[in-house]
C-alpha cells in the first residue's frame, strides 16, 4: 500500500519542474496564444524530446526509454502545471498508448521510436461533427487501402507526422494508421478556445493508410478500441489536469494574500478562504482518483476501466472549478488577456472536452460500475 | 398577481410598438463586423435612433419635460424598453449617461455649464462616461487613491482609474478623486465632470479574456479643471456617488443574449447516443434547472416595474437576479460546450456550432460575475441589507486613509 | 403588470398569519409529532374551518366562499409557514381541486359543502409502491361498481372521509370516487419521515365507488387527469412551500444574530451571511415561479402546465435547501429533537415527494418546454 | 504508487483474518434491537470481543507493551481495523479512551492512579469518555465556562457539558474547566479525569432529531476531586487538549454505512418509466459524480495509511474527507428518497424499502456535517493550516476571558 510516488519518481518529478520553470514560463504559451499558427512552440517541443519524456512510457525495444508508466503520469502533472503549448499529449498519450495497445510490431518497430525521441508527431483523429461519437455519425471511409473523408477538429492535426484515423471500413468502424505527410492530405488550422494547442481540419482523398494493429484488416471494433486507448490516455489527461488545478489554487492563494480590500488580505474573508477550501477538496477528489488510474495503469489492473473514467470525471470537475474560482477570486484583473488566468480556463475546458465531454464520461463510468458489482454479485453467488 | 398589461399598459405598448416599427433604423444592411457594440457604424445609428426618439418625445420617457424628458411615468420607460428589445433596437451607449450620471449631476449642480451639458446627452450627440474605479479598488470602493489638490480656482487631478466602460468614445466624464487623504476613507472624496479631451487625460482600452476592447484604463497626469466642476460640496462626493447608484435603473427587460430556448435549439439539434441531445434525460433534468432560475430573473424584473409603478424605489433584492443571471450564464455555456462534446472546442465563426455564439459567450461569463460588484458583493448586500446581518468586521473604520494596510 | 398580492389579498394573508401564530404554534406541530395518532391536531382543524379557508376557492353555489385561487394561494403560504398539522392539503389542493376539476354536478353538489366546511375531509389515493406512478404499475382494479386493491402511502388516508383513488377500470387507469367510511375499507396507518401529517395504507375489498366526472364511466385517461389535477396541487403546495421556507430563513437569521463563537455573532462570518443569502436567492426564486403559477392558476392560463411544474421544482429545491442549511446553521443544538429545526426538515422533504418526487416534476417541465417552443415555432411560420 | 499490500502486509492480513475468523464472537443470535450501538446486549458482546483481543496482544496493537499493547506498527494496527470491518466485528466503545484521552493521560500523568486505569481499558471493562464541549463553546472549543476552583487539596468543579458521546455508560471521563477567567481565553484551562460515579455529576441523555439517544449532557455540580486527578499542569489544559487531538486517528476503513454500491442495489430494485431508475441517465450521471468523491475517500485513507506506515502524523488534509463524508451522505440519502418517489416518504422497517434504512440516515445525516467539526471550521482548517490563509479575525484574543463578548 502505497499512496504516493516512490522517492525516485519524486526526483524524476522535481526535475521536471525545474526544467519546465526555466524553459516553459507562461510565457511560452502566452506567444502561441498570440500568435496561433502552427500551434505549439517547436523550441520547447524539442527540449522536451530531448529529455526523452516522449518515450517514458515506450520500451527500450522500441526506442523509448522505459521509466515507466507512473512515471509518465508525475511528468504529466508538471506539463500540465507547466501549461507546456506542445503536441505531447497527442502524441503520447494518445498516438503512442494506441500503437502500444493496438499497432502491430511492425507498426510499433516503424513508429515509436521517432516518437519516442519526439522526432516525430503523432496523434488520434476521430470527431467529424458536434456531439458524441457513434459509429452511425462516422462518415470517413477506408476501403481499398485508401481513406476518404474529413476529420474536425483534430488536435495537433496541422503539425502530426502521423495520425490514426478512426473511419468506417469493411466491417465496420476501425482504426488507420495514416501518414500525415503523405498524398490525399489536406489540412487546414481551426480556431478553438484554446489556442495554446492548435487544431486542424484535416480532409482525406483517397489517402494512402493502413489497418492499426497485426491482423492487417479491421474487425469493425474500432469505436471499443478507441474507448480503451482513451482509457489510458484520460488517466494521463488527469495527470495534467490535476497539475493545472494545483497551480491555479496556488495562483488564487497568492493573489488572496497580495491583494487588500477594506484594509484586509482578502484571503481573510470566508467568502474566499472557504472558497479556495472548495478548490482544495475538489483536487483532492481528483488528485485520488488519478493516482488510483496510475496505479491501475501501470499494472493493467482490471479495475483500469472504472478508475481511469474516475479519473477523467473528477480531474475535468476539479480543474474547471479551480479556472473558474481563480478568476473569480482575482477581480477584474482576473478577466483581463494580459492576466493569465484565462489560458489555464482555455485549457481546462480543452482539456475536459479533447477526448469526450464529461456527460459522455460519467456515462461509462457508471455502465462500469453497473458491470462491476454484477460481476461481484455472480461471484458471490458463485461462492 | 397578473403577470399581462394593464388595459392602459397594453394601449401604451400599441401606440409605442407601431412607433417602433415605423421609425426604427434598418440594421439589415449591417455586416456581423458593424453590428458589434462601439462599431462606428453601429454607433452612428444608435446616436440617430436617439434623436429620432428625442425628437418625438421618447428619449427619456420618465424625466420632466423641462429637461428634455416626456414627462411620463417609469412603466411606460419600461414598456418603451421592452419594446426596443423585441425590435432589436436597444443600445447601450447612453445609459450611463442618462440613467445614472446626468441625473446626479443635476441633483447637485444647476448652473448654465451643467444644464447646456443636458440636450445633446439626451439627443445622443454626447457620451458621458464613469470615471471611479480603480485598480486597487474594486469591491472596495471607496479606496480611491487619485488626487485632486486645489489651486486658485482649479484642481489639480492626478492618478488612474479603470474599467471606465466606454471611455474610449466618451465625449465626457464623471470623476471621483481623494481631496482630504487624513480623513477616514469615504470622507475625503469629491466627484467632478470633466471633458474627456482635457490635456492630461489619456485613455488606453484593456482587452479582457473573450477578446473585446470596450473597457479601459484612464490615466490623469495633473489634468487641471476649473473648480465649477466640481459636483456637490467638497469632501462629500461620496454622496454623489450613492445618487448616481440611486438613478441606476435595473435594466428592465434587457433579457438579450442566450436563453433556455436557445438551449433547446441547441440541443434539438445536437446527436446524442439516440436521437439528440434534447431527448437526453440528463440533460432535461439540467434544462429543467436551469430554467426555473432564469425564467425567475425575468418574473423578478416585473417585480420592479411593480415597485416602480408604485413610485417606489427598487431595493436591494435586484442583487438575487444579477447572482443568478451572472452564475446561470457561465453554468450554461459550459452545458453548451459539454453538450457538443469534442466539437465544442471549435469557435470560429466559419465552422463552429451558431457561429461560436456559445464559446464566445463561454469566455466572456466570467466577466459577469465580477463587473456590477461580484458574487461576494451581491451576498453581502443581501445579508445585511435585506437580512440585517452584521457587517464584516472593518479595520479600516474611522481610520485616517493614509494608513488604511494595503497591498501593491 | 402587477407582481405582488393585492392590498385586500395581503389584509388576508396578515389576518391569517395572527390567527395561526395563535392558534398553530409549533407546539402544535409537536404534539402531533410526539403522538402520530391520528396524524392531525383535530382541534386545529376545527378552528380552520371556522375560518371558511378550505371553502376558498370553491363557488358559492356548491357551499364555498368564493374568495379566490390567489387568495388561496395567501392562506396556503400561511399553513405552510405555521406547519399547520392538518388536512388542509389532501383536502383543498387535491380533491376539492380534483373535483372542482374533473368531479361531476352531482359529485360537487354532493361533496364539496362538507369540505368547504370543513367538516368533511377528503383525500387522493394514488401510490401502491416504490417509483414513478405509471399505468402498468397500478393493480387497484375497479370493475361493477367496486374497487380491489391496496395504496400505500396515502397521506390523511387515515382520517378522509372520501378518496378519489386511482385504479384499473374497463377503459384503463381511471379516478375513481371512495366513501373511505362505507364498506370494505381496511386502513391502516404507516410511520413516514413526517408524522405530523399522517399518512395510511387502504386497502379495497370490493369496496362501493363511482367514476369521477360527469360521464359516470371512465374513459382510461385518470393518469392525464390526475396529473392535470396535480398541476394545480403543485402551485397551491409552492406556496406552502415558500412560507417554510421563509420561515426557516428567519429562524436561521435570528440565531445567526443570537448565537457567538470567538466572541462575535455567528452571523458576521461571511460563511454564515453567504449561506443565508443563498437560501435568501432560492427563496427568491421559488416565490417569483409559485407567483406565476397562482396568476396562471387563477385565470387559467395556457401557461398553466409550465408555470405549475416551475413552481414546484423551484418551491422543492428552496424549502429543502432551506431546511438543510438551517440545521447546520444552528450547529449541534439544530440536530436534536428538541430543536424545531426538523420539524421543517420532515415536512420540507414529505412536500417535496408527496405529488411525485423532483426528478418527475423536472421532467414533466421539460416536456412542457419543448412542446411551448415547438408551438412558438409552428405560429412564426404560420406567420 | 501502489493500492496493494505489500508481501509482509498481505502476511499479517492473512494472520489476522484467520485468527479473527476463529474467535470473533457470533452475532447471528442477536435481534435488530440487540445489534444497536449501546445496547446492553451488544456492548457486552463489544466488551468480551475486546477482551479476547488483549488476551491475544490484538487490543492495542501499536501501543508498547509495557502498556498492554503489541509493539506493533501502525500499519498492523490499521490492517486488523480493516478485518475486523470486513468481519462486522468493529465496535465503537473503547475508541475514545484507547485512542485519544489515555494517550493524552500518560503523556502528563504517569502515577500509580492513571496507570491502575490502563489495563481495564484495554480489556474493555472500563469505558471512557470525553468531557470537553459546552452549550457555548461549539466550534469555538476553547469558550469553556465550566469551573474548577482549587479548594486545600482538592478542585470544585461546577459547570455543564454536552454532546458527551457514551457518558450514559462511561466509567471515566476526562474534563476541561476554566481555573481562571482572567486569563485569554486559551490560557485559563486545565484537564482533569474523574469517576463519572463522583457525586454531584448528573449525567441526562440528549435526544437527536434522528431518534437516537447516545449523547449526553452532563451537568456538574460542585464535584469535588483530588489534585492528583489534574492532567499537566494548572491552566495549561489546552495543551492536553491539542495531545487528545493528535492522538485521534482517523478511523482507518471504517466504510460502514449505505455506500455507491447499496444506491445501484436500490436503484436496481425500483422501478423507472422504463426499466429500473439504473437505467435512467439522469441518475447514471449522478451516480458517476457521488462515485467519485466517495471513492476519494476511501482512496484518500490509504494516504493516511501511507503516511502512518512512514511514522508520519496524518495532516489537515483528512479534513477533506470528513467534508466529503458528511456532504455526500446528506446528498445520496435526498437521491434516494427521491428516486423512490412518493413511496419514499415511508420510514417503518415493516414496510419501507430497506427496512427504512435511507430514511434513518437521511434523519440522521445533518449531523455528520456538525460533529467533530462543522463544514465551516474543516474549511477554515483546509484554509489556514494548507494553504496558509490568514486566520479569521479574532475579537476576543488576548481579552481576559470574562470580557469576550458572547450571547445567551
Amino acid at each position: 500500500m502505497n499512496f504516493d510516488y516512490s522517492d525516485e519518481q519524486k526526483a524524476l518529478k522535481d526535475q521536471a519542474r525545474r526544467f519546465l520553470s526555466d524553459v516553459s514560463p507562461l510565457a511560452v504559451a502566452r506567444k502561441v496564444l498570440e500568435a496561433p499558427s502552427p500551434g505549439f512552440d517547436a523550441t520547447l517541443w524539442t527540449r522536451i524530446g530531448e529529455q526523452g519524456w516522449c518515450g517514458a512510457a515506450i520500451p527500450e525495444a522500441y526506442g523509448g526509454f522505459e521509466f515507466g508508466h507512473v512515471e509518465l503520469c508525475a511528468l504529466a502533472e508538471e506539463l500540465g502545471r507547466a501549461l507546456a503549448p506542445v503536441p505531447f499529449a497527442s502524441s503520447v498519450y494518445q498516438f503512442s498508448e494506441a500503437l502500444l495497445h493496438a499497432g502491430s510490431e511492425a507498426q510499433k518497430l516503424n513508429l515509436l521510436p521517432g516518437i519516442a525521441s519526439g522526432e516525430r508527431i503523432g496523434t488520434l483523429a476521430f470527431s467529424e461533427g458536434p456531439g458524441v461519437l457513434s459509429a452511425g455519425r462516422i462518415s470517413t471511409r477506408y476501403s481499398n487501402g485508401a481513406l476518404t473523408g474529413t476529420k474536425l477538429p483534430v488536435t495537433d492535426g496541422g503539425i502530426a507526422h502521423h495520425g490514426i484515423v478512426l473511419a468506417l471500413g469493411d466491417a465496420g468502424p476501425d482504426l488507420f494508421l495514416v501518414d500525415f505527410s503523405g498524398n490525399g492530405v489536406t489540412r487546414q488550422a481551426v480556431s478553438t478556445i484554446d489556442p495554446t494547442r492548435g487544431a486542424a481540419s484535416i480532409t482525406f482523398q483517397n489517402t494512402p493508410a493502413e489497418p492499426l494493429g497485426s491482423a492487417g484488416k479491421g474487425s469493425g471494433s474500432g469505436l471499443e478500441q478507441l474507448r480503451r486507448i482513451h482509457d489510458r490516455t484520460a488517466i494521463l489527461l488527469a495527470f495534467e489536469q490535476v497539475g493545472g488545478a494545483d497551480r491555479v489554487l496556488e495562483m488564487a492563494r497568492d493573489y488572496a494574500l497580495e491583494r487588500y480590500a477594506f484594509g484586509r488580505q482578502i484571503g481573510s474573508y470566508q467568502a474566499i478562504k472557504h472558497k479556495l477550501a472548495d478548490i482544495f477538496v475538489k483536487n483532492e477528489v481528483a488528485r485520488a482518483n488519478a493516482y488510483y488510474g496510475a496505479w491501475a495503469l501501470a499494472s493493467n489492473a482490471p479495475e483500469l476501466p472504472v478508475a481511469a473514467a474516475a479519473a477523467r470525471v473528477a480531474a475535468s470537475e476539479a480543474y474547471w472549478f479551480a479556472c473558474r474560482e481563480n478568476i473569480q477570486t482575482h477581480g477584474g484583473i482576473g478577466f483581463t488577456w494580459e492576466a493569465d488566468c484565462h489560458l489555464f480556463y482555455r485549457r481546462a475546458r480543452h482539456l475536459g472536452l479533447v477526448i469526450g465531454a464529461q456527460r459522455d464520461w460519467k456515462r461509462r463510468l457508471a455502465d462500469r460500475l453497473v458491470r462491476r458489482v454484477a460481476q461481484e454479485n455472480a461471484q458471490r453467488s458463485e461462492a | 398577481m397578473n403577470f399581462e398589461d394593464s388595459p392602459e399598459e397594453a394601449r401604451y405598448r400599441t401606440t409605442v410598438r407601431h412607433w417602433i416599427a415605423d421609425n426604427a433604423p434598418d440594421m439589415s444592411g449591417l455586416g456581423a463586423e458593424q453590428r458589434r457594440n462601439w462599431h462606428p457604424g453601429h454607433k452612428e445609428i444608435a446616436r440617430r435612433w436617439q434623436a429620432t426618439k428625442a425628437d418625438a418625445g421618447y428619449a427619456c420617457i420618465s424625466w420632466p419635460k423641462d429637461r428634455g424628458g416626456a414627462g411620463g411615468t417609469a412603466i411606460e420607460e419600461a414598456i418603451f424598453n421592452q419594446e426596443e428589445v423585441r425590435a432589436g433596437v436597444q443600445f447601450t451607449y447612453f445609459m450611463t449617461g442618462l440613467h445614472m450620471l446626468l441625473p446626479a449631476l443635476l441633483e447637485h449642480n444647476q448652473d448654465a455649464l451643467a444644464l447646456n451639458r443636458v440636450p445633446p446627452a439626451v439627443r445622443g450627440d454626447e457620451i458621458w462616461c464613469q470615471l471611479f474605479s480603480e485598480p486597487a479598488s474594486g469591491s472596495d470602493s471607496a479606496g480611491i487613491r487619485c488626487t485632486a489638490v486645489r489651486d486658485g480656482d482649479d484642481w489639480v487631478i492626478s492618478g488612474q482609474k479603470v474599467w471606465n466602460s466606454g471611455a474610449h468614445v466618451a465625449d465626457y466624464g464623471m470623476l471621483l478623486a481623494r481631496t482630504d487623504p487624513g480623513l477616514p476613507k469615504h470622507k475625503g472624496l469629491t466627484v467632478f465632470w470633466l471633458d474627456m479631451k482635457t490635456p492630461g487625460l489619456e485613455v488606453r482600452p484593456i482587452r479582457v479574456m473573450s477578446g473585446e476592447s470596450e473597457l479601459n484604463e484612464v490615466f490623469l497626469e495633473e489634468v487641471r479643471i476649473p473648480d465649477s466642476q466640481r459636483v456637490g460640496e467638497v469632501n462629500d462626493g461620496w454622496k454623489v456617488v450613492i445618487s448616481t447608484l440611486m438613478n441606476e435603473r435595473a435594466a428592465l427587460g434587457s433579457g438579450t443574449g442566450l436563453s433556455w430556448r436557445d438551449m433547446i435549439a441547441l440541443a434539438g439539434q445536437t446527436p446524442s447516443w439516440e436521437g439528440s441531445v434534447m431527448e437526453d434525460p440528463a440533460f432535461r433534468e439540467w434544462l429543467a434547472d436551469y430554467y426555473v432560475n432564469v425564467e425567475a430573473i425575468r418574473l423578478l424584473s416585473f417585480r420592479t416595474l411593480t415597485s416602480l409603478s408604485k413610485g417606489e424605489a427598487p431595493g436591494p433584492a435586484s442583487s438575487a437576479g444579477k447572482l443568478l443571471w451572472s452564475n446561470k450564464t457561465q453554468e450554461m455555456t459550459d452545458q453548451a460546450l459539454d453538450i457538443q462534446d469534442h466539437f465544442g472546442l471549435l469557435d470560429g465563426a466559419d465552422l463552429a456550432v451558431l457561429d461560436g455564439a456559445f464559446q464566445h459567450r463561454f469566455l466572456w461569463s466570467p466577466g459577469l460575475r465580477l463587473g456590477g460588484g461580484t458574487d461576494e458583493i451581491m451576498k453581502n448586500i443581501i445579508a445585511e441589507r435585506i437580512l440585517g446581518l452584521p457587517g464584516d468586521i472593518r479595520v479600516d473604520k474611522n481610520v485616517p486613509f493614509r494608513e488604511i494596510p494595503h497591498g501593491r
